[in-house]
């Protein structure tokens, strides 16, 4: 039989850097195929190209045996391409409906969109996920895990014979992901392709039929699931020795003291709205607390919180045995904590400013020298931490825009480092950088507590929360529900603390 | 230039500098043409003239330019203009001031400038604390301002004599008119605020990535008051010296149009509106094309209306070169 | 065929709580004038005062479209002015001539704003500020800077100056069915949900397959087209082309459209609420002329000048409460 | 189809409906009708349109509405005004135009109003160039022309009126005519642009004593001698234009009075008696020269 789609040598540059290099991909009628690879191996390029989002600049690409040239993800929807895109792609003022149907809303009299019918059928299509809800409020007034449902169901009700899916389980529990393969399932036996991109291997072996690997680029691989393991992916992936890797573990976080006196962050009972209840936690000197949780499970809230950026609604904070209660991240920077946000691109660089100005942004008012920056020691400063942290970059003064997630991620720690906090809330830190730059950020992190500084990690990765805190603090909606403390953690347990939010028998 | 690596073809890169420079290869075209055909183009006077003509515009548009790198935009300046050059004459001619002739000048600088100031800061704080979009929150003052101006004056044109106020405007240092000079002064000033101090750098952050700013504890609230009432205070100087020139005031007119004048300005030279840009020299640039464009058209008897049509052309190319550099 | 929601109040309500402010200062204002002036409620006046302003609804609802989108139309004033000397001028042909074709003139503006808006990637505000100059020259050329009589013999200017039915102007009859079809257009056809969705985020209308490009074309030629309606009321209810009018057009309606609740950076909106919006400031003028004939504050033309920028003051400073109060989802 | 009656009575409400304030002969012209108000029996009710025509419609429309026994009227447009002067006939309104006049060819004086009462801006401009005609002393007359606003009518009929007047004789030649928009500021920018591209220019004839004194301006910071070396004539007779003249910077101005108040009130009371209105009231403009501007001064303002 010939395949659904075929690409191959694909290639692809950004502004002179490669994304894609020789990429290659085929998918057979009915199956669920997973693609797979690092953050940054080019997956999510290789789908927008698909589609027809990004121009590719050489390679074939062939769709149900013709030759395919899609400009735009309308063309891509019209020809029975329906996708999940990596980021979020919905309009959270507009209704849930709305995002559902839009592009290919019921009519009447040729040209007016029935309503009664476009809300009835959304609801109908939402039940197939277990979701009941109001369908006519806006979509952004729902939890991120609905949104992520309301994606999902939007692309599987278009009558495609390919459904994409690029992470979508990220944002969703056990639970419902199990719905989610439900769904999956359903298409795959009524005929419809699925090409599913998870950094979640034990999921690929639950529904997938086939794996592609990919890395720096390149296709390295393809393989039947039920012939391949976990650890063979992960080899693949990093392009590494399998046994290798099982000896020497997957992070960079692990190791350090165990013993910790000095209580430098006292948190009780802190709530800042319907996101963040009920949150308590210690920090002390030296130490790395993780906070645990599903996305939508508040650990951004309670950063946030500690960062001054949502005013408190009850529960206090002590800091160094100080009552702490910051009403602007001006004072919690004064109070010497640094806040890396999880959203780099929106809440983190600044595009067009250089290197160097993105790097000193949060300790201008040290830099103050009769009246103006002290561009003398700006300098020197910069070119010291570009050189600690390895940051690749031409020139301190290249704008960061330019530079590769990894090396922005890293101006953006030395941006917090710069400011020597005795305490850095690390959301997310290594989200979305390539594997390199991430052990090389996570022995940074190390170093730093070693240095006797304390540190709150928000990760989304298992391992590096169960290799790198030395304590584990649970969130479920909004409240901190159970404690794990190295050694001993688990990434099943931890999985199970998340999944019943229970005390796991240690 | 020299720190440019060689690994780039010659050609992209002559392009490059083209459109990097769009605003200059503009204004080195409108030069041409003006020396071309304009009578009497290459006189010192002509560039006096020039020079009077554009500095008000230029010192207007260096404001909106901090103004505009916020992501914000400045519709009242026209109307600060004839408040502050309303209040003016009504100190300098009142019994105070014709008693303390001194005192009275150095007030008629001084409190039209706190007028204008206050008026900064009430837009400034609509836009900050009240978080009301720039153009709405400046509407106000660009409807009400003037009128107050009026109602001070009660509509009246105010004619003065007073040689020392009118040196703002008509005075000459080495034999090129004193506003020039001043407009120079300001952008230095201006240049070194924001290329040189925090208030500088905070300023383009927060036009470029406003939360980040706020995370990083950048002032982002002061920091965009601070910009519009620097914006104001350039406006109320401007008024000043509109009123200076004329040796009269008249507040139906002073700064009539002017937000569209400098908003043109401050983009022709390359100010973006979605902010985290401000380049000051650019926004003189920008005055300086559009003068220039208003200067030849008029020199050579082109019609009013003709010249509207020629502006609006102009402006859309300028920005459209602009444009480009940034794909 | 109508979303039932739409007429569920208190749902409305705590989804717009802005478009509600307008509702309530327009309702106030009305029964300010009503209680203190004497046939402010005369048929006379409310006819004359919805002829007017007729003008002023047109524009806004078309500014409505563009604002929704993200973008900003300030070329609406002068693409008026432009079309009311093109009405002028085909008058001789009547109504059914002049009317179109002005129209049409307006929506040539509203194609090449969108042009070089989607296609050159000029900002709006750039565009259409330069489309303001170039329409201002542009009336004046063609009408040699006169104002130009229409023909007084054709039916042209039955639409500005009689009533349908001998009851309603037909500017008014005219402009309400305007009000009506945009309002379904927007609500219920997928042009305008994609104008919606455009405005939310651009880049996740891509995504979602949606016609974006169309849609921001449609937007500014439809508020080209509405300016030209406006142009043509102008001219069949004046009875000339006026190249200078519009001026300051733009911002009027721009001040409707956020007044009435419609966010400038696109998204979140309503028609109706823009109408209400475009009233309000609209009586703003009419009860001023009403409060002269008190005695108050004829004296300086000024105050009027003062008191509405202070009106407007007052309406915002509303609008903050009522949006803090009922926090809005997505904004900030 | 007779003109609306107006019976005698001791006080009238009077509807005024000026169509912009941006200058200051309008605020005189405004000023007057206030201060004619008490002594004439006038309740005024005063609007501004802000330089629309159509909204000085819509102003006329809410006078009707508040039921005026009289209408003032300064039409902004020619032609767009006609409604409104339509309108306040089947108000039963009588209306009588001042200053401006409307299109004669839609609404006739003694039908649709009662009369016009004011000055002829083609004769003004005409005087202004027999004026200069006549006072002119070099062998070639080389000048520039300020107009009023793009459009306007007193600027299309003071270019007319000038410039059929002057070029009957050929020792003058209108170099360049650009607009300054009524504004001193702006008549001093063009004068300046206008005498670096035509320096040997030696008249300036500005269409209102507003940009005359900014091209006097001009002049002098050019380093000229306006007065001596370039003739300056012009139309209003303002303060500062009699001042010029005086100081000798200016050669004319042809009177336009603003003070139409006292006028209005009498042609008003005449009306009421019954009397038949010419269609024309005119006003009879001086022409203040350095004879007499010393004299005169003290009237204008
Ligand atoms: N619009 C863009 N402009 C510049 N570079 C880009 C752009 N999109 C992707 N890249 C770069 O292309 C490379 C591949 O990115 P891509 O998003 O395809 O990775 P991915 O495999 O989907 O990673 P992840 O698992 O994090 O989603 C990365 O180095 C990324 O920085
Ligand atoms: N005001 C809001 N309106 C709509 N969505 C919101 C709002 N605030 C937060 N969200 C969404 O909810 C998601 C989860 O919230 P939150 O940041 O509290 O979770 P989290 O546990 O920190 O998840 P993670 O850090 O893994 O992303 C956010 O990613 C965001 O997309
Ligand atoms: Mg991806
Ligand atoms: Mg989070």
């Amino acid at each position: 039989m010939a395949p659904l789609l075929a690409m191959s040598g694909i290639k692809k540059h950004f502004g002179g850097v490669p994304a894609l290099r020789r990429a290659s991909l085929e998918i057979e009628p009915g199956e669920v195929h997973a693609l797979i690879g690092q953050n940054g191996a080019g997956k999510s390029t290789l789908i927008k190209i698909l589609t027809g989002l990004y121009r590719r600049d050489e390679g074939d690409i062939e769709f149900t045996g013709a030759p395919s040239h899609l400009t735009s993800p309308r063309e891509a929807q019209e020809t029975g391409i329906a996708t999940i895109y990596q980021e979020l792609n919905l309009v959270p003022l507009r209704s849930v409906s709305e995002n559902v149907v839009m592009g290919q809303e019921p009519r009447s009299l040729g040209f007016l969109i029935n309503w009664p019918e476009a809300h009835r059928r959304t609801r109908e299509i939402l039940s197939r996920f277990g979701i009941d809800i109001d369908v006519t409020a806006p979509l952004g007034s729902y939890s991120t895990a609905i949104q992520q449902l309301v994606a999902i169901a939007r692309a599987v009700s278009m009558d495609a014979k390919l459904v994409i899916m690029d992470e979508p389980t990220s944002s969703l529990d056990s639970s419902e992901v199990e719905i989610l393969f439900s769904v999956v399932r359903e298409l795959k036996s009524s005929g419809v392709s699925v090409l599913y991109v998870s950094h979640f291997l034990d999921e690929l072996f639950q529904i997938c039929d086939r794996v592609t690997i990919m890395r720096d680029g390149q296709t390295v691989g393809c393989e039947t699931i039920a012939d391949t393991s976990k650890l063979d992916l992960i080899a693949a992936m990093l392009g590494r020795d399998a046994e290798e890797i099982a000896a020497e573990g997957l992070t960079e976080l692990s190791g350090g003291k165990q013993d910790f006196e000095e209580i430098v962050l006292q948190v009780d009972k802190v709530s800042t709205g319907p996101r963040l209840t009920d949150f308590s936690m210690t920090l002390h000197r030296g130490e790395i607390v993780g906070l645990g949780g599903l996305l939508g499970a508040g650990r951004t809230e309670a950063a946030r919180s500690i960062f001054g950026l949502d005013p408190l609604t009850s529960g206090d904070m002590h800091l160094k045995g100080a009552p702490y209660e910051p009403t602007e991240p001006a004072e919690a920077i004064k109070a010497r904590i640094g806040f890396l946000t999880e959203d780099r691109k929106a809440e983190g660089i600044i595009p067009h400013m250089s290197v160097r100005e993105n790097l000193t942004l949060a300790l201008l008012p040290h830099l103050r020298k009769s009246g103006q920056i002290d561009l003398e020691r700006e300098k020197a400063l910069v070119e010291d931490f570009i050189k600690q942290l390895g940051i690749k970059t031409a020139h301190m003064d290249q704008p960061i825009r330019e530079l590769s997630g990894g090396n922005q991620q890293k101006v953006l720690l030395a941006r917090w480092l710069a400011t020597k906090p005795d305490i850095l809330i690390l959301d997310e830190p290594t989200r979305g950088v390539d594997v390199g730059a991430k052990r090389e950020i996570q022995t940074i992190i190390r170093n730093f507590v070693d240095e006797g500084h304390a540190v709150i990690l928000i990760s989304s990765e298992f391992e590096e929360l169960v290799e790198g805190a030395n304590r584990i603090v649970v969130m479920h909606e909004g409240k901190a529900v159970s404690e794990l403390t190295n050694p001993g953690i688990t990434e099943n347990a931890l999985v199970r603390a998340l999944a019943h939010h229970e005390e796991p028998a240690l | 230039m020299t720190s440019l690596t060689s690994e780039e073809p010659m050609r992209t890169d002559f392009t490059n500098r083209l459109k990097q420079h769009g605003g200059l290869v503009a204004l080195a075209v409108i030069l041409i043409f003006n020396i071309l055909v304009t009578p009497n183009f290459l006189q010192a006077q002509t560039l006096a003239v020039n020079i009077s003509q554009v500095a008000t515009i230029a010192i207007v548009a260096m404001g909106m330019t901090l103004v505009i790198a916020t992501g914000g935009i400045d519709l009242s300046v026209g109307a600060v203009m004839a408040l502050s050059g309303a209040l003016a004459p009504l100190i300098f001619l009142s019994d105070f001031g014709t008693t303390y002739p001194v005192l009275g000048l150095l007030a008629a600088l001084f409190f039209p400038l706190v007028a204008a100031l206050v008026c900064g800061l009430f837009n400034g704080a609509i836009v900050a604390v009240l978080k009301v979009q720039p153009i709405i929150a400046t509407l106000i003052l660009f409807i009400s301002g003037r009128g107050i101006a009026q109602v001070l004056t009660n509509g009246n044109l105010q004619t003065f004599s007073n040689p020392e106020f009118s040196y703002l405007g008509t005075g000459k240092i080495l034999g090129f008119p004193f506003q020039g000079w001043l407009a120079i002064a300001i952008a230095c000033l201006l240049f070194w605020l924001v290329n040189r101090t925090i208030f500088g750098r905070y300023l383009l952050a927060i036009g470029g990535n406003e939360r980040a700013a706020k995370l990083s504890g950048g002032p982002v609230r002061r920091v965009k008051i601070g910009a519009y009432v620097i914006c104001s205070v350039l406006s109320g100087l401007a008024g000043l010296i509109v009123v200076a020139i004329n040796s009269a005031s008249d507040a139906a007119r002073n700064g009539n149009l002017m937000e569209l004048d400098a908003i043109a300005a401050a983009v022709v030279g390359g100010a973006l509106l979605q902010g985290g840009k401000a380049p000051i020299f650019g926004a003189i640039l920008g005055a300086v094309i559009i003068q220039l464009v208003k200067y030849t058209l008029l020199a050579n008897g082109v019609e009013d209306e003709v010249a509207l049509i020629a502006k609006a052309v102009i402006i859309l190319a300028a920005v459209y070169i602009q444009q480009a550099r940034k794909e | 065929m109508l979303d039932q929601n739409a007429f569920d109040l208190r749902k409305y309500i705590s989804r717009n709580p802005q478009s509600v402010a307008v509702w309530i200062a327009l309702i106030v204002l009305i029964a300010f004038g009503l209680m203190r002036y004497d046939n402010f409620g005369s048929a006379y006046n409310i006819t004359s005062f919805l002829n007017y302003n007729a003008m002023f609804i047109a524009i806004s609802v078309g500014m409505c479209f563009v604002i929704l989108t993200g973008g900003i139309d300030l070329s609406v004033g002068s693409v008026a002015a432009f079309t009311s000397v093109v009405a002028a001028y085909l008058s001789p042909y009547g109504i059914e001539v002049a009317m179109p074709l002005a129209i049409l003139s307006g929506v040539a503006f509203g194609l090449f704003n969108a042009i070089c808006i989607v296609y050159l990637r000029i900002p709006p505000f750039i565009t259409t500020l330069a489309t303001m100059l170039g329409a201002k020259g542009g009336s004046l050329v063609i009408s040699g800077a006169q104002t130009i009589s229409v023909d007084w013999g054709s039916n042209f200017t039955k639409l500005g100056m009689e009533k349908a039915f001998d009851v309603v102007p037909w500017t008014i009859v005219l402009v309400a069915i305007l009000v009506v079809a945009l309002w379904i257009v927007l609500e219920m056809t997928s042009i305008g949900r994609t104008i919606l969705a455009v405005g939310g985020g651009e880049d996740a209308s891509v995504m979602m397959g949606l016609k974006v490009n169309r849609a921001k074309i449609f937007a500014y030629a439809l508020s080209g087209g509405c300016a030209g309606l406006a142009g043509v009321f102008l001219a069949s209810g004046f009875g000339a082309g006026q190249p200078l009018e519009g001026v300051g057009w733009e911002l009027s309606a721009i001040a409707s459209v956020v007044v009435g609740g419609t966010l400038l950076t696109g998204g979140l909106g309503s028609i109706p609420a823009t109408v209400a919006g475009a009233l309000l400031l609209g009586l703003v003028f009419n009860i001023l002329n009403f409060e002269n004939g008190k005695g108050w504050i004829s004296f300086s033309a000024y105050w009027q000048m003062v008191i509405r920028g202070a009106f407007l003051f007052a309406v915002i400073l509303f609008q903050t409460r009522v949006m803090n109060r009922n926090t809005v989802v997505g904004q900030g | 189809s007779g003109l609306p009656p107006l019976e005698q009575k001791d006080r009238y409400k009077v509807g005024f409906a000026q169509m912009e304030s941006n200058n200051p002969w309008r605020i005189a012209e405004t000023k007057s009708f206030h201060d004619t108000a008490d002594s004439c029996g006038w309740d005024l009710i005063a609007t501004d349109a802000a330089g629309s025509a159509a909204k000085q419609v819509a102003d006329v429309d809410s006078m009707i509405a508040q039921g005026i026994d009289v209408l003032f009227l300064p039409p902004r447009e020619e032609k767009p005004l006609i409604p409104a002067v339509k309108k306040a006939k089947a108000a039963g309104i009588p209306t009588f135009l001042v200053d401006r006049s409307v299109d004669p060819n839609a609404a006739k004086p003694g039908e649709d109003f009662v009369a016009f009462l004011g000055s002829d801006f083609i004769d003004q401009g005409r005087r202004v160039a027999e004026w200069t005609i006549e006072n002119f002393e070099g062998d070639k007359g080389v000048i520039v022309q300020l107009e009023g606003t793009t459009g306007s009518s007193p600027a299309n009929d003071r270019k007319k009126g000038f410039d059929d007047r002057i070029t009957q004789d050929s020792r003058f030649e209108i170099v360049a005519s650009q607009s300054g928009d009524f504004a001193r500021d702006l008549g001093r920018q063009v004068m300046e642009t206008l005498l670096q591209a035509h320096p040997d220019v030696n008249i300036v004839y500005a269409h209102n004593d507003e940009m005359a004194i900014g091209a006097i301006q001009a002049l002098e910071l050019a380093g000229r001698k306006p007065g001596q070396d370039v003739l300056v004539v012009s139309i209003d007779g303002t303060r500062d234009a009699l001042q010029a003249i005086i100081d000798g910077k200016m050669g004319v101005t042809v009177e336009s009075s603003p003070f139409f108040g006292p006028l209005a009130c009498e042609t008003m009371k005449r009306y009421a008696a019954g009397e038949t209105i010419e269609p024309w009231v005119q006003v009879k403009d001086r022409i203040f020269t350095p004879e007499n501007a010393a004299k005169h001064i003290d009237e204008a303002y």
